[in-house]
Order: structure tokens, then C-alpha cells, then sequence
């Protein structure tokens, strides 16, 4: 199973289920999921997400090898879906398994933390009056 | 004076400033990433007055000051604003 | 869909998917599983969950309202499991869904604090020599 | 003197510590739950020299000078182990 998914397909809440290790006694997961919005009487339709694919997946795996060394973690995956992200369904799962809670809580935001600041995706917000535009980062 | 040839890639929003997902570029031989970035901020102006852009080489950020060489693949990254 | 489970089937690790809110944005959700230990030559095989039941629901029910409201999040659920909880299996779910990312870490981390020091439930280990004894909670 | 009937439940390790897990006790009347505690640490001696033991009153912790009243249940609860 691979440790960094870029996909359009739906992402999968319980990717953890993935990580089954027998010496794990904690697993923590965070989805960020698109939220309803409302703006000068349009509402927020969906997201769409591009990346620069190739260095996109080289900075998550080194995300997620740099968490598992500093956070001393035992594994830890994440998945970032792109194209059309309709409300309610997720844009990014992050799980990360750990002998205890505490390294896991902190492993799994600093890795959603990283992802957000540093990796070469971008989204844009699609309205109901069919307008569009590039989400700013600030 | 001898040319290279590179490719250029631009994505999120500087995709609509270029009007264009990647080109050919030419540039002088030993030009540096800074060097094309000056020329494709000439070549398109809304790029140029772009805030926070950083240019990658080769799928990697590096100092300005590297010299680029036929072939290489240099990407436009505006913020991101991925998760 | 009930916000407070006590029960003794496996739980459900995408428990978070009843919580299914547009006016979210993140869901951190932690498993607690059964993990692998050797002590004396014996190993662990599973762990044997009790509760008193009655006390238990009241105050999980009361500490997920107070994680909704100190910490200012959407709602909450927490599962946790009774009887034989066998290796690599969760005996404790919970997840939080938020408008935003920290509080949903926040409250998520807040709640498994709670749970283990505060809420009447017990367990014992089950070793592969036939043995089982108390965990000691200190 | 009157006498009252309350109902003790036995948790976790106290279980083992008291060999059931319920009881009925009988108490004086106006018994203070700390007074209960005092009768059942006599009763089962290991209870009585375990650390970090709280009784419940009817599901809820309250201070042991609370007075028991006939059918109360009153819960024996020793230090938590969830999660």
C-alpha cells in the first residue's frame, strides 16, 4: 500500500486501516473536508484542486519520512485528492500510528500543517453562479 | 551568442497570468533561474507583479543564482494553498 | 446515530462518517488500540474491558458536551469498547468535527485525556501463560 | 436503633478485592457515605488498603459527609484504567 496518494478518485476516511501494525497502541487521523460557504449571495459549490504532481509527491514523502524521524512514529500515510472536491467530502487524510497518543496527535497535525504551507497544490473556489477563483493562501 | 532551450511549467493561478500550462523558452547559454525569471516577468506582466511566486528547478527548489541547462524544467509556484 | 457508544462489537474507526456536517471543515478522529507487549516470557494477548455502565455513559455524554463547548466545535462521538478487545483492535474511537483544524485537534486530544483518568472503566491484561492482572493505571 | 438497606456494586479490581461484585449493606440510619466506606474497609480488608479508591452515590461523585438513604447505590470505584 502506498504511503502518499495523489488522486481524483474519493479518499478513504479509514486509510489508517492501512497502517495495521500489531506494536501500534494509537492512531490519529484528521480529514479537512470542503466546507459550506457563502459569499455576496453565491454559495460554494465545490473545490478544484491541481498540483504539480511529480514534486508534489516528492515533498509528501519527504513530509512523511521527516514525521516519522522527528515525531519518532511508527508509520504514516497521506492522501490529497485533486480535480472536483464537492462539499462535504474530503480534500486531505492525514493518519499517523504511534506507540502512544501523544507523538501520533503531534506527528498528524505537523504533517496537515506542512501540507498546507509547502506543497505545490493550489484550489480554487467553484460558486453556484458559476464563477470561479484561485483560493488565496493568506 | 549560443542559445539553450528549457521547458517552463506554470501552475494554480499563474497558469491564467501566462494564459498557457507550459512553453518552450529560449535564454542565453549559463543563464540563471533568476535570469528567467526576469524574462518570463517581461514576457508576461501579470506574472511579474505576482506576490510570494517562487520558481523550482527540476522539480526542487534552489537559489536563483543556479545556472539552468537545455532541457531542465523550470515551474512558476504561486502560494499554495493545498489540504 | 448515537454520540456515546459502549459497547461489545468492534468499533467502527470511520465512526466520524455519522458525523457528516457541510459547516465542517476538519474531522481529527483517534483510535486506542491493543497493542503488542512481552513481559517475562509471556505476551499479550488481549485486553478485558469492564465498566460501570450507567456512570460511564453519563459522563462521557457530559465530557463530550463540554469538549463542544470549550472548545467550540460542531459535535463530537465517542465509542468504547467492553469485554475481550484482542491485539491491534481499538478499544477506544473518538472523533471531532470543527469549522476548523486546531479545535478539532484540541477537543479530539482533550477527550481521550478525559476518558482515561476520569471515566469508571477498567482493564485488565490477558496474557498467552493463562494469567490475566489489573492494569495499573499510574 | 433503625437500620437502612443500600446497594454496593464492586468495580475493576475491587471485584476481586471484596470476591463479588454486589452486595446489600445494611448501615445505620443517616450513615454518611465516608461512614459506608469505614464499614466496608473492615469488611474487606485488601479494599481497605487499596490507594486512590472513590465511591459513587447514585452515579455521581460527591463528597463522602453526603447522608445514604435506603436503595441508594453506592459504587466502589478504584482507580480508572480506560482508553
Amino acid at each position: 500500500m502506498d504511503k502518499i496518494i495523489l488522486t481524483r478518485d474519493p479518499l478513504d476516511a479509514n486509510i489508517a486501516s492501512t497502517l495495521h501494525r500489531y506494536d501500534a497502541g494509537a492512531v490519529a487521523t484528521f480529514a479537512g473536508t470542503v466546507r459550506a460557504e457563502d459569499a455576496c449571495n453565491r454559495q460554494l459549490l465545490a473545490l478544484d484542486y491541481e498540483a504539480y504532481e511529480e514534486m508534489a509527491i516528492a515533498m509528501l514523502t519527504n513530509i512523511c519520512k521527516r514525521a516519522i524521524e522527528q515525531f519518532a512514529v511508527l508509520d504514516a500515510i497521506i492522501a490529497h485528492r485533486l480535480g472536483r472536491v464537492k462539499l462535504g467530502e474530503a480534500s486531505i487524510v492525514v493518519a499517523v500510528v504511534s506507540a502512544h497518543r501523544v507523538e501520533a496527535f503531534d506527528a498528524c497535525r505537523w504533517i496537515v500543517d506542512q501540507v498546507k504551507t509547502d506543497v505545490p497544490i493550489w484550489k480554487k473556489d467553484v460558486w453556484s453562479d458559476g464563477s470561479t477563483s484561485w483560493v488565496d493562501p493568506s | 551568442m549560443r542559445k539553450i532551450e528549457i521547458n517552463v511549467r506554470f501552475f494554480g493561478p499563474a497558469r491564467e497570468w501566462a494564459g498557457r500550462d507550459e512553453m518552450k523558452l529560449d535564454a542565453p547559454t549559463a543563464a540563471t533561474l533568476g535570469a528567467v525569471a526576469g524574462i518570463l516577468s517581461e514576457k508576461y506582466p501579470r506574472l511579474g507583479q505576482a506576490v510570494g511566486i517562487r520558481l523550482a528547478l527540476n522539480q526542487a527548489f534552489v537559489p536563483l543564482s543556479t545556472c539552468v541547462k537545455s532541457g531542465d524544467e523550470v515551474a512558476i509556484i504561486p502560494p499554495v494553498s493545498g489540504g
